[in-house]
C-alpha cells in the first residue's frame, strides 16, 4: 500500500471504448492480491480533481507491470485514455481486499458482466496455478468486446463461455442467463466457489439464482469513492451486518450479505 | 529554523497545517502514506453522542475542480471513539482536535463533556453546521443566536480549547462569528462545506441521493478566503482557514487573509500525504525568504481601503 | 422540429439560453462571432441612472475553474443607453432584456421607467446586488424587505416584464425569493456571483484592487444548481438559473433543477459564440430523444424525498 | 477578426523561460496590425479558464504564419510551453488596434523592456518596410534573452542599442538610461514617432523623458484581460480622457495620455 508515480508501459484500445493499459509498478505487483484495485490520478490538475478506482485485471510478477482495463466514460477515462508510453501515472495502491483464492474447493465458477471483466484475469490466473477448475460466464455487449480467449490462460484450466447483447457471439442475452444450467452440470458444487462482478441488475440477479445452494460468492462491487482508503466514507455499501465501506471492507464482498434496496 | 508555531488559546501547534475534519479520518488512516507527526494537528471526524450510518448513496460526487458530498456525519459515537480510536493517536507528537456536533445543544455539550475528559484531547471543534431538531432542523451554524447557546453549552462542559467551526452558508459570517466568541469559543474555523448539488442528466437523479451536499476542494478556495477575511476583521481570537487548500502558497494566502493556523480537507483524498508535504514548503518557503516567524504574516494582506 | 419555447409573464422566448448580464456587452459586440438572433434572448450589463467608470484594476481575475470579478457595474448611464446602444438592437430576432441597478429603490424606478418607455425592451433584470446606500451599503438583495422594496418601486414604474436577479451570498434564498415575487417579480434569475477574494502571494496584494469580488464560472455551478432547487419549490414564477454554463448538458441540467430558462455568463469570455452552439446542442438532444417539448424538463429532477 | 482552431508549427525555449511558438494561421495573418494580440486558449479544459492574451510577435505572410514570443509565469504560460507540432491552438484574434506605421516620419524609435519586445519584431519589420530608419533600444535580464540581433531583420533599417540587468552585454542597467542621450543624437525630432512596451515603471520613466518633446509616443499596455473584446469591461486603464479599455481601445495607446497613480 503506498503512492507512487509509475510509468506508463503501453495503453491501446481492445474494442470501441475499451483500453489496456500497461503500467509498470513493481512495487505494487510485488503485493497485490486479484480483486484489489488503484486509485489513479488522471493528470497533474485540479480538475477533474479526484482519483478513479480501477481493478488490477492482470498482473506480470516477472516484469513488475500491472494491466488496467477501462472503458472510456467520462473525463477521468478519457484522460487515461491519452496517455502514451513512458508518462508518469500517480497511482495508489493496491487497495481493500482481494478474492479467495487459497481454499478447499476445486470448481471455481466466475461471473463477469460488461466491465466486471476487468478483476477476473488475474483472478483466473492464480486460479489456474492453484489448480482450480475455472469456468468463465463472460457477457458483454459485443463481440469485440470478448477480446481474450481461453488460449490467453495457462493451459487445461479454463472453461469458457460467453454471452453477448447483440448476440454476434455465445449466447445471446445475459450471461446471468447460463448461469442455472451450468450450476446443474457442475460435477461437485460442495466443493465450489464462485466470483462475480458487474453491473447491479446482473449482481442482483446472481445473488437470486445463487441463493441457498451453500456456494460461497464474492462479488467485486463498485461505488463512488473520494479517498479510496476508508476515511471518507463516501462508498458505503448496505450489508446484513449494516453499512460497509467497498474501498476498505471490499471491493471485495461476500454477495450473500449484501442488502440492494427494491 | 524558522518559527512555524502559533499559539490558539495557550495551545502551541508546532505549525499552521491541521487536517480537516471528516477528511482524515480519526487520525492513523493516513499513517502510510505520511508521518502525522509532521503535522501541526488533526481533527477528528465530526463525532456524536451516538454512532451515525450516514445518509444513503452516492454520497459523494465530483464538480469542476471541487466535490460534493453528503456523508451524514456517519461515525462510530463518542464512546467508542474514546475507547478504541484514541488511543491509537497517544504517541503523535501532534495536537488532537475532536469535532463535535449534535442534534440539540444537550447533545454537543454532553460529547464534549465525555471527549474532555480526556488528555490527549487538546481541543474541542464544534461543527455547526448540524441540524438543530429543536429548531425545525435548520443548521444551528445559520443562526447566531442558536451557535451561541451551542457554543456556550459546550463551553460550559469542558475548558478544553474550544474552536468553533463557521459555515459559509450565510448571509454575513461576522455575525456567527461574533456569537462563536462571545459565547466563550477560543477560535475560530472556517469555512465547512458551501450548499451545492448536481445531476445526472442521463439518470435525472441527483449526484447525491439526499440531493443537496456540502461543496468543497479547490473551487471554493476564493469564498473560503472571502470569509477568512471578513471574519479575520471582527473578532479577536485566532481564525483557522480552510476550503481548497492544495498547496503550500494557498496556506500564505490564507495567512495573509487573517488566518493563523489552515486545515487541509478534500486534498488529502487527492494527494495522501499532501499536508506533509505542504508543511515542508512552508519551511522552505520561511528559510528561503529567511522569514523568522511565519506567524508575522497573518493579517498583512496589502489592501488599499478606499 | 422540436420545441424549445418558453413563456416568461406572458413573453414567448423562442429557446432558454439567454446571454447573462456584464458578460455580453450592450448586445452586439459578439456578433462577430456569432448570430444573436439564435439566442432566446440577451441581458445588457446593468445600466444605472447615470454612467459609471467601475472600479480600479486589477477587477478581473482567475481562480480554479472560475473567476473573480469587481467591475463596479460600469456602463454608460441609461440615456446614452437608450440613445446609442439599444437603436443597434433593433433588427435582432432575440428578447431584449435590460438589466438595471441604483443605489435607492428610486433609481432603480427611474431607470426602469426610461427604459420601460421603449418598446424594444422586452423585459427588465431588477440586480438587486448593487449596495443600497440609504442601509449602510449593504446589498438590497441581502434583505428579503430591501429587495421587496426595490420590485415594488420597478413594479410601480412600468408594465415590462420583470426579472428580479437574486444573489446566492444569503442565508436562505427562498426569503428574497418570496418577497421578489410578492412585489410583483414575474420571474427570477440566479445566481449572480458568489462573493470571494484571491490574494498575490508575492505582491500580498488582493487579486482585485477592491478585495472581494464576485465569483463565477464552472465552480460555481454546483451552488447555483442547489439554490435554484431551492427556489423553484418555493415560489410558481418561472426561474431563469445561471452559474457555471458552458455547454447544453448544463442546461439541461439547471431545468431538470426547475429552471425554465438559463444564462450563459463567463463562458462568453472562454468561447465566443459558445451561447449559440449551446443552442444548438439543445436542438440536437430534443431530436435525438424524439422530445417534442424542452419545457416538459423543468423541475423533473428525480429525488427520494425520505 | 475571429475565432479559430490554428495549428501549431513549432515551440522552443530561446532563452531560459522564454518561448517562440509559430502558429500556423492564415486568416489571422491576412489582417494582423503590428502591436495588435491574439487571446490564446490553452487547453480544452476549465482549468485554467480563461484566456490569456499575448501579442503577434511577428508575422510571415508568405506562409501564413505567426509567431508568439512568450515568458513561462504561471499555469497558462506553462500549458503553452507543452504544445507539440501539430497540436490545436484556439486563437482568437486579432485583437485591438496597432501601432501606427504609416505617416510622414523618418526616424522609429523602439523602445523595449523584458518582454515589451514581443510585438516589437513585427513592428519593425513593418517600419522598415516602409523605409523608415529604426532605432531599438532593447533592455533584457540577461544577455541570452537578447536572442535576435539585427541581422534578423531586412537589412539597412535597424540600429540596435541593448541594456541588461546583468551586465553580460550592451548597457549595464535599464534601457531607459540609454534614451536620453539617443534623443540627443536623433537627427530630425521633428520627424520621428516612438514606440515603447514594458513593465510599468519602464512605461512611466518613458513618459517622464519623452514629455514635452512632441514626439508622439505609442505604448502597448498590459491589463488583466477575461474577454478580449471590450465587453466584460476588466482592463480599464486611465487616461486623461477617463477610463478606457486596454483591449478595445488599446492595446496601443498614446502614453502621454496615460494616468499613472502615483
Ligand atoms: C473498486 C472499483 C473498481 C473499478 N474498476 C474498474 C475497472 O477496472 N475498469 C473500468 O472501466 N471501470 C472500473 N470502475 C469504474 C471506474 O472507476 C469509473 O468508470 C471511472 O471512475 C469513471 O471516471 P470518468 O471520469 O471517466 O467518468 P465521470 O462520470 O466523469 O466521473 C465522475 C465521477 O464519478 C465517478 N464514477 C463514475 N462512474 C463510476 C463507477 N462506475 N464507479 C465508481 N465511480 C464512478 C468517478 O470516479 C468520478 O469521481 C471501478 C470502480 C470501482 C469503485
Ligand atoms: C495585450 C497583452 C499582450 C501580452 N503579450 C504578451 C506576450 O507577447 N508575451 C508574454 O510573455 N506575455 C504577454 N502578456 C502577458 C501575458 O498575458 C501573461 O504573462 C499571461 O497571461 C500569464 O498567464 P499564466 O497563466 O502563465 O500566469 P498566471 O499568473 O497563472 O495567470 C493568472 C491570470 O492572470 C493573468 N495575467 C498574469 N500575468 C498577466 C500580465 N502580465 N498581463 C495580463 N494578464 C496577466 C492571466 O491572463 C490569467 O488570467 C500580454 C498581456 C496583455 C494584456
Ligand atoms: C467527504 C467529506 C466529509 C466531511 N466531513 C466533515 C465532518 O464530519 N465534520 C466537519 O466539520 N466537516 C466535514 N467536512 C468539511 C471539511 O472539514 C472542510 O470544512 C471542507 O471540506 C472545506 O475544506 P476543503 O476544501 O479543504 O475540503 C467534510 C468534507 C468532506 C469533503
Ligand atoms: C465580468 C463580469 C461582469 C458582470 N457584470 C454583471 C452586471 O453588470 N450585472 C449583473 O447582474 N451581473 C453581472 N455579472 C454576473 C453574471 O451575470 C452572472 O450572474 C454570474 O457571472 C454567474 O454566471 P456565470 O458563472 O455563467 O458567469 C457579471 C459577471 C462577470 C463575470
Ligand atoms: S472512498 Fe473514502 S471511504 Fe471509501
Ligand atoms: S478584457 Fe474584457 S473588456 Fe477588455
Amino acid at each position: 500500500m503506498g503512492c507512487s508515480i509509475c510509468t506508463v508501459i503501453s495503453n491501446k484500445p481492445v474494442a470501441e471504448g475499451l483500453y489496456l493499459m500497461s503500467v509498470e509498478a513493481p512495487g505494487i505487483c510485488s503485493t497485490a492480491l486479484p480483486g484489489q484495485f488503484v486509485h489513479v490520478r488522471t493528470g497533474d490538475v485540479i480538475d477533474p480533481l479526484l482519483r478513479r478506482p480501477l481493478c488490477i485485471n492482470r498482473i506480470d510478477s516477472g516484469n513488475g507491470t500491472l494491466d488496467l482495463l477501462y472503458r472510456v466514460v467520462g473525463r477521468g477515462t478519457a484522460a487515461l485514455a491519452g496517455k502514451k508510453p513512458r508518462d508518469p501515472l500517480d497511482v495508489l495502491g493496491p487497495l481493500g481486499n482481494g478474492f479467495t483464492v487459497r481454499g478447499n474447493f476445486r470448481n471455481a465458477l466466475v461471473i463477469a458482466g460488461g466491465m466486471g471483466i476487468a478483476p477476473m484475469f488475474f483472478l483466473i490466473d492464480e486460479l489456474i496455478r492453484t489448480e482450480k477448475y475455472v469456468t468463465l460466464l463472460w457477457g458483454a455487449r459485443t463481440a469485440a468486446e470478448l477480446f481474450v480467449s481461453s488460449a490467453d490462460f495457462a493451459p487445461g484450466g479454463l472453461t469458457l463461455h460467453t454471452a453477448t447483447e447483440d448476440g454476434k457471439a455465445g449466447h445471446a442475452g445475459y450471461v446471468t442467463d447460463l448461469l442455472a444450467s451450468i450450476l446443474e452440470q457442475l460435477s461437485d458444487a460442495g466443493s465450489a466457489r464462485a466470483y462475480t462482478c458487474g453491473p447491479v441488475p446482473m449482481l442482483k440477479t446472481v445473488q437470486k439464482i445463487m441463493s441457498g445452494r451453500g456456494i460461497p460468492v464474492e462479488a467485486s462491487l463498485e461505488e463512488r469513492m473520494a479517498c479510496g482508503i476508508g476515511v471518507c466514507a463516501g462508498c458505503s455499501v448496505n450489508t446484513v451486518q449494516g453499512k460497509k465501506l467497498v474501498c476498505k471492507d471490499g471491493p471485495v464482498m461476500n454477495l450473500m450479505e449484501i442488502v440492494y434496496d427494491e | 529554523m524558522s518559527d512555524l508555531s502559533l499559539t490558539i488559546g495557550g495551545l502551541v501547534f508546532k505549525n499552521p497545517v491541521i487536517t480537516a475534519s471528516g477528511t482524515f479520518g480519526y487520525g492513523t488512516e493516513y499513517a502510510p502514506y505520511l508521518d502525522v507527526s509532521r503535522l501541526g494537528g488533526i481533527v477528528t471526524k465530526t463525532i456524536t453522542l451516538l454512532p451515525r450510518e450516514g445518509n444513503p448513496v452516492p454520497r459523494v460526487a465530483e464538480t469542476p475542480a471541487g466535490m460534493l458530498n453528503s456523508i451524514g456525519l456517519a461515525n462510530v459515537g463518542v464512546d467508542e471513539f474514546l475507547k478504541r480510536k484514541l488511543p491509537a493517536l497517544a504517541d503523535l507528537d501532534t495536537r488532537v482536535i475532536v469535532n463535535i456536533a449534535g442534534n440539540t445543544a444537550e447533545e454537543y455539550a454532553a460529547v464534549a463533556a465525555k471527549a474532555g475528559a480526556f488528555g490527549r484531547v487538546d481541543a474541542i471543534e464544534i461543527n455547526v453546521s448540524c441540524p438543530n431538531v429543536k429548531q425545525g432542523g435548520l443548521a444551528f451554524g445559520t443562526d447566531p443566536e442558536a451557535t451561541y447557546q451551542v457554543v456556550r453549552a459546550v463551553r460550559n462542559e469542558t475548558g478544553k480549547v474550544l474552536i468553533t467551526k463557521l459555515t459559509p452558508n450565510v448571509t454575513d459570517i461576522t455575525e456567527a462569528a461574533r456569537a462563536a466568541v462571545e459565547a466563550g469559543s477560543d477560535a475560530l474555523s472556517l469555512i465547512n462545506t458551501v450548499l451545492g448539488m448536481g445531476i445526472d442528466i442521463t439518470t435525472r437523479k441527483p449526484l447525491l441521493a439526499r440531493g443537496t451536499g456540502g461543496l468543497s476542494g479547490p473551487a471554493v478556495k476564493p469564498i473560503a478566503i472571502a470569509k477568512v477575511y471578513q471574519a479575520a476583521r471582527c473578532v479577536d481570537v485566532p481564525i483557522i482557514g480552510l476550503g481548497g487548500i492544495r498547496q503550500w502558497e494557498d496556506v500564505v494566502e490564507f495567512m495573509l487573509a487573517g488566518a493563523s493556523a489552515v486545515q487541509v480537507g478534500t486534498w488529502n483524498f487527492v494527494e495522501p500525504g499532501g499536508a506533509a508535504r505542504i508543511v515542508a514548503g512552508l519551511e522552505q518557503y520561511c528559510a528561503s525568504r529567511s522569514l523568522a516567524r511565519l506567524a508575522d504574516l497573518v493579517g498583512t494582506v496589502d489592501i488599499d481601503e478606499t
